[in-house]
Protein backbone atom coordinates (compact mmCIF):
# COMPACT_ATOMS: atom_id res chain seq x y z
CA UNK A 1 0.00 0.00 0.00
CA UNK A 2 1.97 3.25 1.19
CA UNK A 3 4.34 2.69 -2.07
CA UNK A 4 6.11 5.72 -1.08
CA UNK A 5 7.71 3.69 1.81
CA UNK A 6 8.83 0.77 -0.44
CA UNK A 7 11.44 1.20 -3.07
CA UNK A 8 12.83 -1.63 -5.23
CA UNK A 9 15.25 -1.16 -7.95
CA UNK A 10 17.39 -3.56 -10.05
CA UNK A 11 20.59 -2.69 -10.30
CA UNK A 12 23.24 -3.62 -13.09
CA UNK A 13 26.86 -5.12 -11.60
CA UNK A 14 27.71 -5.06 -8.04
CA UNK A 15 25.81 -2.86 -5.49
CA UNK A 16 27.61 0.31 -3.99
CA UNK A 17 27.58 1.67 -0.83
CA UNK A 18 24.45 2.09 1.28
CA UNK A 19 22.54 5.39 2.04
CA UNK A 20 21.03 5.49 4.82
CA UNK A 21 16.82 4.76 4.76
CA UNK A 22 15.08 7.86 6.49
CA UNK A 23 12.15 6.57 8.40
CA UNK A 24 10.78 8.50 11.20
CA UNK A 25 9.80 7.04 14.28
CA UNK A 26 11.97 4.04 13.86
CA UNK A 27 13.47 1.91 16.87
CA UNK A 28 15.04 -0.51 14.41
CA UNK A 29 16.48 -0.73 11.32
CA UNK A 30 18.11 -3.81 10.06
CA UNK A 31 20.02 -4.26 7.10
CA UNK A 32 20.90 -7.82 4.86
CA UNK A 33 23.47 -7.62 2.55
CA UNK A 34 24.38 -10.54 0.21
CA UNK A 35 27.54 -11.34 -0.64
CA UNK A 36 28.97 -13.16 -3.74
CA UNK A 37 30.86 -15.83 -2.30
CA UNK A 38 34.31 -17.12 -3.51
CA UNK A 39 34.02 -20.44 -3.94
CA UNK A 40 30.62 -22.59 -5.27
CA UNK A 41 30.14 -26.32 -4.89
CA UNK A 42 34.00 -26.41 -3.75
CA UNK A 43 34.97 -24.87 -6.78
CA UNK A 44 36.57 -21.18 -6.69
CA UNK A 45 34.04 -18.56 -8.57
CA UNK A 46 35.29 -15.87 -10.20
CA UNK A 47 31.84 -13.93 -10.22
CA UNK A 48 28.09 -14.96 -9.96
CA UNK A 49 25.76 -14.09 -13.70
CA UNK A 50 22.33 -12.25 -12.62
CA UNK A 51 19.37 -12.86 -14.89
CA UNK A 52 16.09 -10.88 -14.59
CA UNK A 53 12.85 -11.03 -16.70
CA UNK A 54 11.53 -7.21 -16.54
CA UNK A 55 9.24 -5.71 -16.48
CA UNK A 56 7.91 -9.18 -14.22
CA UNK A 57 10.80 -9.15 -11.76
CA UNK A 58 10.60 -5.61 -10.76
CA UNK A 59 6.92 -5.95 -10.42
CA UNK A 60 7.02 -9.07 -8.27
CA UNK A 61 9.77 -8.00 -6.34
CA UNK A 62 7.58 -4.92 -5.84
CA UNK A 63 4.24 -7.14 -4.90
CA UNK A 64 6.70 -9.11 -2.39
CA UNK A 65 7.91 -5.79 -0.48
CA UNK A 66 4.18 -4.59 -0.40
CA UNK A 67 2.87 -7.68 1.40
CA UNK A 68 5.85 -7.68 3.72
CA UNK A 69 5.28 -3.52 4.56
CA UNK A 70 2.06 -4.55 5.53
CA UNK A 71 2.30 -7.83 6.83
CA UNK A 72 5.09 -7.01 9.26
CA UNK A 73 3.84 -3.06 9.95
CA UNK A 74 7.03 -2.08 8.70
CA UNK A 75 7.70 1.47 8.14
CA UNK A 76 9.85 1.73 5.23
CA UNK A 77 11.75 -0.89 3.26
CA UNK A 78 14.46 -0.56 0.10
CA UNK A 79 15.65 -3.26 -1.74
CA UNK A 80 17.71 -3.39 -4.47
CA UNK A 81 19.30 -6.46 -6.61
CA UNK A 82 22.05 -7.05 -8.87
CA UNK A 83 21.32 -7.74 -12.63
CA UNK A 84 24.39 -8.86 -14.77
CA UNK A 85 27.80 -10.05 -13.63
CA UNK A 86 29.21 -9.57 -9.96
CA UNK A 87 32.84 -10.44 -8.73
CA UNK A 88 33.00 -12.76 -5.88
CA UNK A 89 33.53 -10.44 -2.79
CA UNK A 90 31.42 -8.21 -4.06
CA UNK A 91 27.32 -7.06 -2.76
CA UNK A 92 24.38 -8.62 -5.04
CA UNK A 93 21.02 -7.84 -2.82
CA UNK A 94 20.68 -5.63 -0.53
CA UNK A 95 17.25 -5.24 1.76
CA UNK A 96 16.72 -2.17 4.26
CA UNK A 97 13.74 -1.90 6.60
CA UNK A 98 12.48 -0.48 9.61
CA UNK A 99 10.50 -0.89 11.67
CA UNK A 100 9.25 0.83 15.54
CA UNK A 101 10.58 -2.46 17.38
CA UNK A 102 12.70 -5.40 16.04
CA UNK A 103 10.72 -8.57 16.05
CA UNK A 104 9.18 -6.94 13.36
CA UNK A 105 12.07 -6.27 11.34
CA UNK A 106 13.66 -9.33 12.04
CA UNK A 107 10.70 -11.59 11.11
CA UNK A 108 10.04 -9.51 7.78
CA UNK A 109 14.07 -9.91 6.60
CA UNK A 110 13.54 -14.03 7.08
CA UNK A 111 10.61 -13.91 5.38
CA UNK A 112 11.20 -12.06 2.39
CA UNK A 113 14.24 -13.23 1.68
CA UNK A 114 12.71 -16.24 1.63
CA UNK A 115 9.89 -15.81 -0.14
CA UNK A 116 12.23 -13.76 -3.24
CA UNK A 117 14.30 -17.39 -3.52
CA UNK A 118 10.98 -19.28 -4.16
CA UNK A 119 8.94 -16.75 -6.13
CA UNK A 120 10.73 -13.67 -8.00
CA UNK A 121 12.20 -14.56 -11.55
CA UNK A 122 15.88 -13.89 -11.04
CA UNK A 123 18.53 -16.46 -11.87
CA UNK A 124 22.04 -16.79 -10.98
CA UNK A 125 24.52 -18.72 -12.79
CA UNK A 126 28.35 -19.24 -11.81
CA UNK A 127 31.25 -18.03 -13.93
CA UNK A 128 34.01 -19.77 -12.87
CA UNK A 129 37.83 -19.18 -13.44
CA UNK A 130 39.19 -20.33 -16.39
CA UNK A 131 41.10 -23.55 -16.22
CA UNK A 132 44.01 -22.51 -18.71
CA UNK A 133 45.48 -19.27 -16.16
CA UNK B 1 0.11 -23.05 -33.23
CA UNK B 2 3.94 -22.61 -32.33
CA UNK B 3 4.70 -20.91 -29.29
CA UNK B 4 7.53 -19.31 -28.58
CA UNK B 5 8.56 -20.14 -24.81
CA UNK B 6 11.38 -17.68 -23.40
CA UNK B 7 13.73 -19.32 -21.28
CA UNK B 8 16.21 -18.02 -18.41
CA UNK B 9 19.37 -18.52 -16.44
CA UNK B 10 20.11 -22.39 -16.21
CA UNK B 11 17.53 -23.86 -17.90
CA UNK B 12 18.48 -21.41 -21.13
CA UNK B 13 21.47 -23.03 -20.57
CA UNK B 14 20.51 -26.36 -20.58
CA UNK B 15 18.48 -26.42 -23.79
CA UNK B 16 21.68 -23.85 -25.42
CA UNK B 17 18.89 -21.04 -26.23
CA UNK B 18 17.11 -18.26 -24.70
CA UNK B 19 13.90 -19.37 -26.48
CA UNK B 20 12.45 -22.79 -27.32
CA UNK B 21 9.30 -22.76 -29.88
CA UNK B 22 6.78 -25.11 -28.81
CA UNK B 23 4.05 -26.56 -31.76
CA UNK B 24 0.51 -27.57 -30.45
CA UNK B 25 -1.85 -28.65 -32.60
CA UNK B 26 -4.93 -27.97 -30.35
CA UNK B 27 -7.26 -24.98 -31.00
CA UNK B 28 -7.34 -24.10 -27.26
CA UNK B 29 -3.56 -23.90 -25.81
CA UNK B 30 -3.44 -23.65 -21.98
CA UNK B 31 -0.04 -22.73 -19.66
CA UNK B 32 -0.49 -26.82 -18.63
CA UNK B 33 -0.76 -27.88 -21.84
CA UNK B 34 2.25 -25.74 -22.92
CA UNK B 35 3.99 -27.11 -19.60
CA UNK B 36 3.11 -30.60 -20.57
CA UNK B 37 4.48 -30.60 -24.45
CA UNK B 38 7.09 -29.33 -22.75
CA UNK B 39 7.92 -32.29 -20.19
CA UNK B 40 7.41 -34.57 -23.35
CA UNK B 41 9.40 -32.60 -25.86
CA UNK B 42 12.57 -31.66 -23.99
CA UNK B 43 14.24 -34.20 -21.68
CA UNK B 44 16.96 -31.49 -20.74
CA UNK B 45 13.68 -29.63 -18.95
CA UNK B 46 12.51 -32.89 -17.25
CA UNK B 47 13.99 -32.35 -13.80
CA UNK B 48 13.55 -28.91 -13.70
CA UNK B 49 9.92 -28.23 -15.00
CA UNK B 50 8.03 -29.64 -11.17
CA UNK B 51 9.59 -26.47 -9.83
CA UNK B 52 8.47 -24.35 -13.18
CA UNK B 53 5.73 -22.24 -13.60
CA UNK B 54 4.49 -19.97 -16.78
CA UNK B 55 4.34 -16.48 -17.14
CA UNK B 56 1.97 -14.75 -19.96
CA UNK B 57 2.24 -11.81 -20.87
CA UNK B 58 4.21 -10.96 -17.61
CA UNK B 59 1.99 -12.39 -15.57
CA UNK B 60 2.00 -15.97 -13.84
CA UNK B 61 -0.25 -17.96 -15.49
CA UNK B 62 -3.04 -20.30 -13.88
CA UNK B 63 -2.73 -23.92 -15.32
CA UNK B 64 -5.96 -23.17 -17.25
CA UNK B 65 -4.72 -19.71 -18.33
CA UNK B 66 -5.69 -19.53 -22.06
CA UNK B 67 -2.48 -18.39 -24.47
CA UNK B 68 -2.77 -16.71 -27.89
CA UNK B 69 -1.33 -16.09 -30.80
CA UNK B 70 1.21 -13.14 -29.91
CA UNK B 71 1.39 -13.63 -26.00
CA UNK B 72 4.54 -13.40 -24.46
CA UNK B 73 5.34 -16.74 -22.73
CA UNK B 74 8.06 -17.39 -20.38
CA UNK B 75 9.28 -20.65 -18.65
CA UNK B 76 9.91 -19.39 -15.14
CA UNK B 77 11.93 -22.00 -13.21
CA UNK B 78 12.57 -21.77 -9.88
CA UNK B 79 16.21 -23.44 -9.28
CA UNK B 80 17.44 -20.74 -7.03
CA UNK B 81 20.16 -21.51 -4.86
CA UNK B 82 20.99 -20.15 -1.53
CA UNK C 1 37.58 -18.07 20.63
CA UNK C 2 38.77 -15.92 17.69
CA UNK C 3 38.77 -13.19 19.28
CA UNK C 4 40.32 -11.31 16.49
CA UNK C 5 37.04 -11.82 14.81
CA UNK C 6 35.21 -9.77 17.62
CA UNK C 7 34.85 -6.29 18.34
CA UNK C 8 32.89 -5.38 21.55
CA UNK C 9 32.37 -1.30 22.06
CA UNK C 10 31.12 1.24 24.50
CA UNK C 11 30.62 4.56 22.69
CA UNK C 12 30.01 7.90 25.07
CA UNK C 13 26.58 9.38 23.44
CA UNK C 14 25.39 8.17 19.44
CA UNK C 15 26.94 6.25 17.62
CA UNK C 16 28.09 7.34 14.27
CA UNK C 17 27.78 6.15 10.84
CA UNK C 18 28.90 2.26 10.29
CA UNK C 19 32.14 1.22 9.09
CA UNK C 20 32.21 -1.78 6.94
CA UNK C 21 32.90 -5.13 8.14
CA UNK C 22 35.91 -7.05 6.92
CA UNK C 23 35.04 -10.59 6.17
CA UNK C 24 36.39 -12.38 3.45
CA UNK C 25 34.39 -15.82 2.71
CA UNK C 26 31.27 -13.88 3.52
CA UNK C 27 28.24 -14.70 1.42
CA UNK C 28 25.71 -12.42 4.59
CA UNK C 29 26.13 -9.46 5.90
CA UNK C 30 23.41 -8.49 8.33
CA UNK C 31 23.50 -5.01 10.20
CA UNK C 32 21.11 -3.85 13.54
CA UNK C 33 20.60 -0.85 14.38
CA UNK C 34 18.78 0.58 17.47
CA UNK C 35 17.07 4.24 17.34
CA UNK C 36 15.94 5.66 20.42
CA UNK C 37 12.45 6.79 19.84
CA UNK C 38 10.40 9.74 19.92
CA UNK C 39 7.67 8.32 22.17
CA UNK C 40 7.40 6.37 25.46
CA UNK C 41 4.63 4.75 27.07
CA UNK C 42 2.66 7.72 24.62
CA UNK C 43 5.18 10.65 26.20
CA UNK C 44 6.90 12.60 24.11
CA UNK C 45 10.59 11.48 24.40
CA UNK C 46 13.72 13.58 24.16
CA UNK C 47 16.33 11.09 24.40
CA UNK C 48 17.30 8.02 26.64
CA UNK C 49 20.09 7.86 29.28
CA UNK C 50 22.25 4.92 29.38
CA UNK C 51 24.39 3.51 32.03
CA UNK C 52 26.85 0.58 32.17
CA UNK C 53 28.43 -0.89 34.84
CA UNK C 54 32.45 -1.17 33.64
CA UNK C 55 34.40 -3.21 33.29
CA UNK C 56 31.29 -5.80 34.18
CA UNK C 57 29.33 -4.48 30.96
CA UNK C 58 32.34 -4.77 28.29
CA UNK C 59 33.33 -8.16 29.49
CA UNK C 60 29.77 -9.54 29.54
CA UNK C 61 29.20 -8.49 26.32
CA UNK C 62 32.35 -10.04 24.98
CA UNK C 63 31.52 -13.22 26.43
CA UNK C 64 28.20 -12.90 24.62
CA UNK C 65 29.79 -12.44 21.24
CA UNK C 66 31.90 -15.80 21.52
CA UNK C 67 29.30 -17.45 22.57
CA UNK C 68 27.17 -16.04 19.69
CA UNK C 69 30.28 -16.41 17.32
CA UNK C 70 30.88 -19.98 17.97
CA UNK C 71 26.91 -21.36 17.96
CA UNK C 72 26.38 -19.62 14.95
CA UNK C 73 29.59 -20.40 13.41
CA UNK C 74 30.03 -16.97 12.24
CA UNK C 75 32.87 -15.07 10.30
CA UNK C 76 33.35 -11.80 12.41
CA UNK C 77 31.21 -9.72 14.68
CA UNK C 78 31.11 -6.04 15.71
CA UNK C 79 29.05 -4.72 18.51
CA UNK C 80 28.66 -0.85 19.62
CA UNK C 81 26.53 0.19 22.18
CA UNK C 82 26.16 4.04 23.52
CA UNK C 83 26.16 4.67 27.23
CA UNK C 84 25.05 8.09 27.90
CA UNK C 85 23.01 10.39 26.58
CA UNK C 86 21.50 9.52 23.04
CA UNK C 87 18.53 12.13 21.46
CA UNK C 88 15.59 10.61 20.01
CA UNK C 89 15.96 9.47 16.52
CA UNK C 90 19.83 8.65 16.99
CA UNK C 91 21.47 4.99 17.36
CA UNK C 92 22.12 3.79 20.91
CA UNK C 93 22.70 0.30 19.45
CA UNK C 94 24.87 -1.54 16.59
CA UNK C 95 25.18 -5.20 15.76
CA UNK C 96 27.14 -6.20 12.51
CA UNK C 97 27.39 -9.69 11.39
CA UNK C 98 29.02 -11.63 8.91
CA UNK C 99 28.16 -15.59 8.34
CA UNK C 100 28.46 -17.73 5.00
CA UNK C 101 24.85 -17.65 4.77
CA UNK C 102 21.76 -15.73 5.56
CA UNK C 103 20.09 -18.63 8.12
CA UNK C 104 23.38 -18.01 10.45
CA UNK C 105 23.59 -14.40 10.55
CA UNK C 106 19.74 -14.14 11.01
CA UNK C 107 19.80 -16.37 14.09
CA UNK C 108 22.85 -14.39 15.24
CA UNK C 109 21.12 -11.60 15.51
CA UNK C 110 18.32 -12.54 17.22
CA UNK C 111 19.90 -14.40 19.99
CA UNK C 112 22.57 -11.79 20.81
CA UNK C 113 19.79 -9.20 21.04
CA UNK C 114 17.01 -11.18 23.22
CA UNK C 115 20.23 -12.74 25.41
CA UNK C 116 21.54 -9.16 25.73
CA UNK C 117 18.13 -7.47 27.22
CA UNK C 118 18.47 -10.30 29.51
CA UNK C 119 21.68 -10.19 30.91
CA UNK C 120 23.89 -7.65 29.94
CA UNK C 121 24.25 -4.69 32.74
CA UNK C 122 23.25 -2.09 30.98
CA UNK C 123 20.15 0.15 31.92
CA UNK C 124 17.92 2.84 29.73
CA UNK C 125 16.24 6.13 31.54
CA UNK C 126 13.86 8.17 29.70
CA UNK C 127 14.92 11.60 29.78
CA UNK C 128 10.94 13.42 28.99
CA UNK C 129 10.84 17.22 27.72
CA UNK C 130 10.81 19.79 30.69
CA UNK C 131 6.65 20.78 30.57
CA UNK C 132 7.57 24.22 31.15
CA UNK C 133 9.28 25.07 28.02
CA UNK D 1 29.34 -5.57 58.53
CA UNK D 2 28.12 -3.09 56.29
CA UNK D 3 27.91 -4.19 52.74
CA UNK D 4 27.87 -1.27 50.28
CA UNK D 5 25.51 -2.16 47.45
CA UNK D 6 26.11 -0.12 43.88
CA UNK D 7 22.75 0.78 42.38
CA UNK D 8 22.51 1.84 38.72
CA UNK D 9 19.56 2.73 36.40
CA UNK D 10 15.82 2.92 37.19
CA UNK D 11 16.95 1.03 40.95
CA UNK D 12 19.17 3.85 41.84
CA UNK D 13 16.46 6.24 40.66
CA UNK D 14 14.09 4.59 42.74
CA UNK D 15 16.00 4.70 45.85
CA UNK D 16 17.76 8.15 45.31
CA UNK D 17 21.39 6.86 45.60
CA UNK D 18 23.68 5.14 43.41
CA UNK D 19 24.59 2.89 46.77
CA UNK D 20 23.01 1.59 49.54
CA UNK D 21 24.31 0.62 52.86
CA UNK D 22 23.25 -2.92 54.12
CA UNK D 23 23.88 -4.15 57.67
CA UNK D 24 24.24 -7.91 58.72
CA UNK D 25 25.53 -8.83 61.69
CA UNK D 26 26.49 -12.48 60.75
CA UNK D 27 30.10 -13.86 60.29
CA UNK D 28 29.33 -15.54 56.75
CA UNK D 29 28.01 -12.75 54.35
CA UNK D 30 26.76 -14.52 50.95
CA UNK D 31 24.83 -12.99 47.95
CA UNK D 32 21.65 -14.48 49.30
CA UNK D 33 21.87 -13.09 52.33
CA UNK D 34 22.37 -9.41 51.05
CA UNK D 35 19.83 -9.80 48.41
CA UNK D 36 17.35 -11.17 50.88
CA UNK D 37 18.66 -7.80 53.43
CA UNK D 38 17.60 -5.71 50.41
CA UNK D 39 13.94 -7.05 50.29
CA UNK D 40 13.65 -6.88 53.76
CA UNK D 41 14.31 -3.75 54.24
CA UNK D 42 14.06 -1.24 50.85
CA UNK D 43 10.66 -1.26 50.31
CA UNK D 44 11.24 0.59 46.60
CA UNK D 45 13.34 -2.58 45.11
CA UNK D 46 10.85 -5.13 46.69
CA UNK D 47 9.20 -5.22 42.79
CA UNK D 48 12.63 -5.39 40.94
CA UNK D 49 14.60 -8.09 43.27
CA UNK D 50 13.01 -11.32 41.79
CA UNK D 51 14.73 -10.12 38.37
CA UNK D 52 17.79 -9.03 39.87
CA UNK D 53 21.46 -10.54 40.37
CA UNK D 54 24.61 -9.42 42.57
CA UNK D 55 27.81 -8.77 40.91
CA UNK D 56 30.94 -9.02 43.21
CA UNK D 57 33.77 -8.04 42.08
CA UNK D 58 32.61 -7.83 38.96
CA UNK D 59 31.55 -11.31 38.44
CA UNK D 60 27.88 -12.30 38.75
CA UNK D 61 27.41 -14.02 42.02
CA UNK D 62 25.51 -17.11 42.80
CA UNK D 63 23.14 -17.54 45.75
CA UNK D 64 26.36 -19.16 47.85
CA UNK D 65 28.84 -16.86 46.75
CA UNK D 66 30.70 -15.50 50.39
CA UNK D 67 30.91 -11.42 50.70
CA UNK D 68 34.14 -9.95 52.45
CA UNK D 69 35.64 -6.67 53.70
CA UNK D 70 36.10 -4.58 50.44
CA UNK D 71 34.93 -6.55 47.96
CA UNK D 72 32.76 -4.48 45.55
CA UNK D 73 29.46 -5.67 45.59
CA UNK D 74 26.37 -4.39 42.55
CA UNK D 75 22.58 -5.04 42.02
CA UNK D 76 21.81 -5.62 38.87
CA UNK D 77 18.37 -5.23 38.11
CA UNK D 78 17.34 -6.55 34.87
CA UNK D 79 14.48 -3.74 34.18
CA UNK D 80 15.57 -3.69 30.42
CA UNK D 81 12.70 -2.05 27.68
CA UNK D 82 12.56 -3.29 24.54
Amino acid sequence: MSDSAISVQLVTGPIGPSRPLLACDAGAVLLFEGIVRPTENGEPLDALDYEAYEPLTTRELQRLANRTLTDFGLIAMRVEHSVGCVAAGQVSFRLIVAAAHRAEAIGAIDRFINQMKQSIPLWKMPVYRLSND
Amino acid sequence: MVVQVLLFGPQARLVGSPSLPVEILEDRITAARVLATLAESVPQLAASLPASRLAVNHEFAESHTPIKPGDEVALIGMVSGG
